[in-house]
């Protein structure tokens, strides 16, 4: 069975849509006229960071975090906190925030990642709750619903203005993508999608499949810290609507408008999710409706979501479609269930 | 002191059964479908809201309303079913993008019942007393008594559909095993139709008695369901029986934790003993059933 | 059609038109009102939104100021602090609007005051009580009075009674939990002890044991803080459990959705409003109110959205502030109204005892800390909200 | 992983007993894998082969006895630590990643050799590329192998369920395996494909690799294996050449008897 012909292997995806979504980010404030739009364009890298962690959690590893929303806002009052209350510089309070949300997601996934789908979404949903929960009353230290205020980034004594600080989103919102971007195009990108797929063939290859699940789990939550303490230095408050439902209703919408599973889902959903309520508040009572129904459009007719359109067409192109093939196919993903 | 304790176990049963109902219903579904509904509190929303025109603005008798209240559940809940689960289980979607999927539906109930309620909480008249009953030196009402006799009365109902029917034997065959039903010439998307239905009728149902003591509010369905989220957990998704009964266990531990225990941290003090109940036994209390058959 | 026209700018402004205003031209008359006219504060947003077109729609109908029409443009912030800041933003830069009203709840409305003063337009909240949204205020003030006036207005009237023992029960949604924490904060001072603070679930169809520890506490007056719907039910368990004392429950009470759930339970609970039932001019408005929009209860938000209203066509026919406007500079002209509204500020309007102005005054932004509040009492098995006589409160 | 390489066989089970409750699945069974032999595995339904591949490869540990490969004791060591000791194995029904193409399936076989962790992964990029390029040219390779080169770049559900096969053990090949464990690979294949997969395995076998074949097709044990164990109820009736085997009268009353019943189900 020797093949003499020599067949070239399929070419890996490179860089350049990276280079280029972040090319784009620098080149906005430009473009821009106004500072509102400046801070839609905040908001959506915000969201894009939040969702990354989202998607290589779940779009990538198949393990669900619906406490992501509580890493987002534990990230913004830890900014915040270290700054007023310890007296951290800004650069040290970063730092200590993440290493908080880290040390956080880890606490929380040793046990629960045991769990399984639907528990593991409600066990998660369930530690969103106990964040919100005390946010909301412990006043003396949270500051209860009107929340905390954070102090503004300075440079050299300066305050820095809305492009500048701008730009700090922008490099954040840019090492998140090269590092999402990393891991999916890297090995351990592979396992993540090995253990999603199948996780018992995953581990007879090799792969310590507890380990990665913990491992993006502190990742996702990490980065939701990022995404908190951009928040913080964006609005300069945080109050505990941070982690209240319709922020997980937004991470959720931003992966599936966007795509799951998919290199640019995250940042393509943020931009719908942050611009739709603009526009739809032309439709006044209707605007619910109308949100909710596009997320069922998207999940039902695309369930690649945007970023899916454009990344998946290699695929669909060289489908070959045979009815036997289908079938086995089929066959196969049934029993695999 | 036993007076105390009598009754924080009362509060702890009203409230349990409140939770048990929600619990059963998302587990009825889920036992068919392996799909949490998010949608399952715009249920009960819908039922005490559309009590609220059945009974206020058409001023129908409520035996009337009550069956109104029931079809306009099991309208909705067909929509769900044809609308949302169907296209998704035939795309073959994951079980928690179907989730997602009956979350967007949550929205468009929503929204829905926004345009056509309004923003403002609505008073719907107790369909019995809300009188004060004594019950030895307990005293409630019957309205509120009359949530623990339905939460029984459904227990009951789905007991016997699914153990004492022939229909019952496929809906659980359905649960154990889709292909394994098929076989045996069961269509399991009638058999989920059928869960969808039951369970929206029950949450319905049970929305029209809740009414009159939470208030009706369009946004009042999420914060319902958290707690029945928890109880199924707590519980066991895959029994609805184990749900049910993780409802009571949630009543009963908020009223012993706000009776003899601090009421104000008594909510995130049960969502942590939730979590290390799950650290323990990852399919729920009385979840074996289900992790057997992994 | 309108929307289209927005939806339509909408556009035009997100796809980064510039926007370049001819320095000669004369500002346009806008108005922001971003509030909560959905989700679970949506009555004061929706409440106060009716009134302010109540007072401005005849305003601009006799010709509008200098013969401009004041134009309002509504977002709905859905009580999501996240949306109303980039509402905000975009009435202080998209809409080029002169001046932002509304935040109603606290979370709301401190995302807006950050909006306000990063953009320095000037903020006019409603009914947001959150105590630290005017400290140090220079472009925010506020129409409603602080949750800490609410608790020591309670706190000066049970004092005065002699009352020395308290029992607090709350809802644990944010209004109900920092409600009560005020509460605390206001009656310590005073001397007067809180013999138990107890919080409850909004979805709990069944509040016993919180009461029965409230009851075992055996304090000489109630002080409740719920959502309409579970105050009724409170209200109910108290009084099947043969509790007496006297029960306060600030802003709830008043509201018509928990008096017809209480029914008969209601009767008697005490309520410090902002609102004076008693006055005249403020009775005619809420008839004139309940004509237009339908039957009210007596609310605090309807007399703010007037109030706002009306110091509102005072500061634009301000002679300053016009000047600004005419020669189209905008932040000229967001600063003037920031300096007439403390200037012209002190004015007497529906809220308050009569004859109590607010205090717009530098340092203050807000209503006055004494004299604001009245006790009124709900009567008639629901139906009434009638004076309360307040020395009942010492049995 | 340094593996002192013994001269000792390379698989060994001694006494392995399995029990699921009161049920005992798998009874002190013993058998051995030299090097470069072929091993079969068969038996009637419910005759324990399925539980004993379930213990080789580490999906659970038995209740009792031991298992050693390379001379190491490998009894309960859990699943995802066999493939870097050399034990390889395939899938009954096909496991493949639906989310990866064909080459990245049968790249997932080397993922042991790349660096664990993140940082590691970032730190040490040179190399991890040169890691990356060398196992996507190893991968074509074996792709090539079994033929399916051409179709590296499509998702799996585009192979007929022959194909699928070929590439779960091109996967397999992949991280270099000592032992190649076979879980009923010609289950549910055509005759062509059952006599291509027959010639694969044989010119694996050519080239020295160990194989341990579990499969319900006599035939093809038969023609593929150097020896092979029989068990019936949990318990090891015989362990032989094929010729040996097939002369055994225990074999041919239990195998005999029992697959007429097989059929008629």
């Amino acid at each position: 069975m020797a093949h003499s012909r020599h067949i070239e292997a399929p070419r890996a995806p490179t860089l350049l849509p990276v280079a280029v979504f972040i090319a784009l980010g620098a080149l906005l404030p430009l473009l821009l006229s106004s500072g509102f739009h400046v801070r839609l364009a905040m908001l959506i890298w915000i969201y894009a960071i939040l969702c990354m962690g989202f998607n290589l959690l779940y779009g990538f590893t198949g393990q669900i975090s619906l406490g992501l929303p509580a890493f987002y806002a534990i990230g913004a009052y830890g900014f915040g906190m270290l700054q007023t209350m310890l007296g951290f510089p800004p650069l040290l309070a970063f730092a200590g925030t993440l290493a908080i949300v880290a040390l956080l997601s880890l606490l929380i996934g040793l046990p629960l990642l045991r769990l399984r789908t639907h528990y593991l979404a409600m066990a998660t949903l369930a530690f969103m709750l106990i964040q919100n929960g005390v946010a909301n009353r412990w006043i003396g230290f949270t500051g209860g619903q009107s929340g905390i205020a954070v102090p503004p980034l300075e440079w050299a004594g300066e305050t820095l203005g809305r492009t500048e600080i701008y730009y700090v989103v922008l490099v954040m919102a840019s090492l998140t993508l090269l590092l999402h971007d990393f891991l999916i195009r890297s090995h351990i990108g592979r396992a993540m999608q090995a253990i999603r797929d199948d996780e018992t063939a995953a581990q007879a290859l090799g792969i310590r499949v507890t380990r990665y699940k913990l491992r993006i789990l502190v990742v996702s939550g990490v980065l939701a810290g990022v995404a908190g303490v951009c928040f913080g230095i964006t609005s300069l408050r945080v109050d505990p609507s941070l982690s209240e439902f319709h922020v997980l209703v937004s991470v959720l919408t931003i992966v599936v408008m966007g795509g799951l599973g998919t290199r640019f889902g995250p940042i393509v959903g943020s931009v719908i999710v942050v611009l739709l309520p603009q526009f739809l508040t032309s439709f006044g009572a209707f605007e619910t409706v109308i949100y909710g129904v596009f997320i069922l459009v998207f999940l039902l007719f695309m369930p690649h979501g945007l970023s899916g359109l454009f990344e998946r067409r290699r695929w669909s192109l060289r489908r070959r479609s045979s009815p036997q093939a289908d079938a086995q196919a089929r066959e196969m993903r049934r029993s695999a269930e | 002191m036993l007076m105390t304790l009598s009754y924080l176990l009362l509060a702890g049963l009203t409230n349990g059964s409140v939770y048990g109902l929600i619990a059963l219903s998302l587990s009825v579904i889920y036992s068919a479908s392996r799909v949490i509904n998010f949608a399952q509190g715009e249920f009960v929303m819908l039922g005490a809201m559309s009590a609220v025109l059945f009974l206020v603005t058409l001023a129908l008798p409520w035996p009337v309303a009550l069956v109104a209240v029931i079809v306009v559940s099991v309208v909705v809940a067909l929509g769900l079913d044809h609308g949302i689960y169907r296209p998704l289980v035939r795309r073959k979607a994951e079980p928690l993008t179907i989730m997602i999927g009956t979350l967007a539906g949550a929205i468009v109930i929503y929204g829905s019942a926004f345009l056509i309620w309004g923003p403002e909480p609505r008073f719907v008249p107790p369909v019995l007393s809300l009188a004060p009953i004594r019950l030895g030196f307990l005293i409630s009402n019957a309205q509120q008594l009359s949530l623990i006799v339905l939460f029984f009365g459904f227990l009951a109902l789905t007991w016997f559909i699914l153990y004492r029917t022939r229909f019952g034997l496929s809906v659980r065959a359905t649960g154990v095993d889709p292909k394994v039903a098929l076989l045996m010439g069961i269509r399991s998307e009638r058999i989920v139709q059928f869960t969808f239905i039951y369970s929206a009728a029950m949450s319905g149902i049970a929305g029209m008695m809740i009414g009159p003591l939470l208030g009706a509010h369009v946004s009042m369905g999420i914060l319902i369901t958290v707690k029945g989220f928890m109880a199924a957990i707590l519980g066991g998704l895959g029994s609805p029986f184990a749900a049910a009964a993780g409802g009571l266990a949630i009543g009963m531990l908020e009223a012993l934790m706000a009776g003899y225990g601090t009421s104000l941290y008594a909510e995130p003090a049960i969502f942590v003993l939730i979590l290390m109940v799950l650290i323990v036994r990852p399919y729920g209390l009385l979840g074996d059933y289900e992790a057997e058959r992994r | 059609m309108p929307k289209m026209k927005r939806s339509a700018a909408g556009l035009a402004a997100i796809l980064a038109m510039t926007a370049g205003v001819a320095a000669a031209e004369p500002l346009d008359l806008v108005v922001c009102a971003v509030d909560d006219r959905s989700g679970s504060a949506a009555d004061t947003g929706i409440e106060s939104l009716n009134a302010l077109h109540m007072v401005l729609d005849p305003v601009n109908a006799a010709g509008g100021i200098n013969g401009q029409d004041i134009r309002i443009v509504e977002y709905d912030s859905k009580t999501d602090p996240q949306l109303a800041a980039n509402f905000g933003t975009r009435c202080a830069e998209d809409d080029n609007a002169l001046l932002i009203i509304g935040g109603s709840p606290s979370a709301v409305a401190n995302s807006l005051v950050t909006v306000a003063n990063q953009n320095k337009i000037p903020l006019w909240i409603l009914a947001a009580a959150s105590p630290e949204l005017t400290d140090d205020a220079q472009y925010q003030f506020r129409f409603g009075p602080k949750v800490t006036q609410d608790s020591i207005a309670v706190a000066d009237a049970l004092a005065a009674q002699g009352i020395k023992k308290v029992g607090i029960i709350n809802n644990s949604v944010p209004f109900g939990i920092s409600g009560a924490a005020s509460a605390i904060e206001a009656l310590e001072p005073k001397g007067i002890e809180i013999t138990t603070q107890q919080t409850y679930d909004v979805a709990a169809t069944d509040v016993s044991p919180q009461i029965i520890n409230l009851m075992q506490s055996e304090p000489e007056v109630v002080l409740v803080y719920p959502y309409p719907a579970d105050g009724a039910r409170v209200i109910r368990t108290i009084r099947q459990m043969g509790m007496t004392q006297p029960v306060i429950m600030p802003r709830v009470g008043a509201m018509k959705a928990f008096r017809e759930l209480a029914a008969d339970a209601g009767n008697g609970v005490m309520i410090p409003s902002s609102v004076d039932p008693s006055r005249e001019d403020v009775e005619k408005f809420f008839d004139e109110y309940a004509e237009k929009f339908g039957e009210l209860a007596l609310s605090p938000s309807p007399a703010q959205g007037h109030d706002a209203g009306m110091l509102l066509t005072q500061v634009l026919k301000d002679a300053a502030v016009q000047e600004k406007i005419q020669a189209g500079d905008l932040q000229g002209a967001r600063d003037a109204i920031v300096e007439a509204t403390g200037r012209l500020g002190n004015f007497n309007g529906l809220q308050g005892q009569k004859d109590v102005a607010y205090n717009f005054a530098a340092g203050h932004h807000g209503p006055p800390d004494t004299g604001f509040f009245v006790f009124i009492e709900v009567a008639g098995n629901g139906k009434e909200l009638v004076g309360a006589d307040i020395s009942k409160l010492a049995k | 992983m340094t593996v002192e390489r013994n001269s000792g066989p390379l698989l060994r089970l001694e006494n392995v007993v399995q029990k699921f409750g009161g049920l005992v699945a798998v009874n002190n069974v013993s058998f051995e894998i030299r090097k470069g032999e072929v091993k079969g595995l068969i038996g009637p339904n419910g005759a324990g082969k399925s539980t004993t591949f379930d213990l080789v490869t580490g999906v659970r540990p038995p209740t009792s006895g031991e298992i050693h490969f390379n001379g190491i004791r490998v009894t309960r060591q859990p699943a995802h630590t066999r493939s870097p000791m050399g034990m390889a194995r395939t899938f009954q029904i096909v496991r493949l990643f639906r989310g990866l193409s064909v080459l990245e399936n049968v790249q997932m076989g080397m993922h042991p050799a790349f660096p664990d962790g993140l940082l590691p992964s970032i730190l040490r990029s040179a190399e991890r590329r040169r890691q990356e390029a060398e196992s996507r040219k190893r991968a074509m390779k074996l792709l090539d192998f079994v033929g399916l080169a051409d179709r590296a770049g499509e998702r799996i559900e585009t192979l007929t369920l022959g194909q699928l096969r070929l590439v779960d053990i091109a996967r397999a090949l992949a991280s270099g395996p000592d032992l190649l464990m076979l879980d009923e690979p010609a289950a549910g294949l055509n005759d062509a494909e059952t006599r291509n997969l027959a010639e694969m395995l044989a010119l694996l076998k050519k080239r020295g690799m160990s194989m341990l074949l579990v499969e319900h097709d006599i035939d093809f044990i038969m023609s593929a294996c150097d020896t092979v164990v029989v068990m019936d109820h949990g318990t090891k009736i015989a362990d032989g050449t094929p010729a040996e085997v097939s002369r055994n009268r225990e074999v041919i009353a239990a195998y005999i008897g029992r697959r007429a019943a097989d059929v008629t189900v």
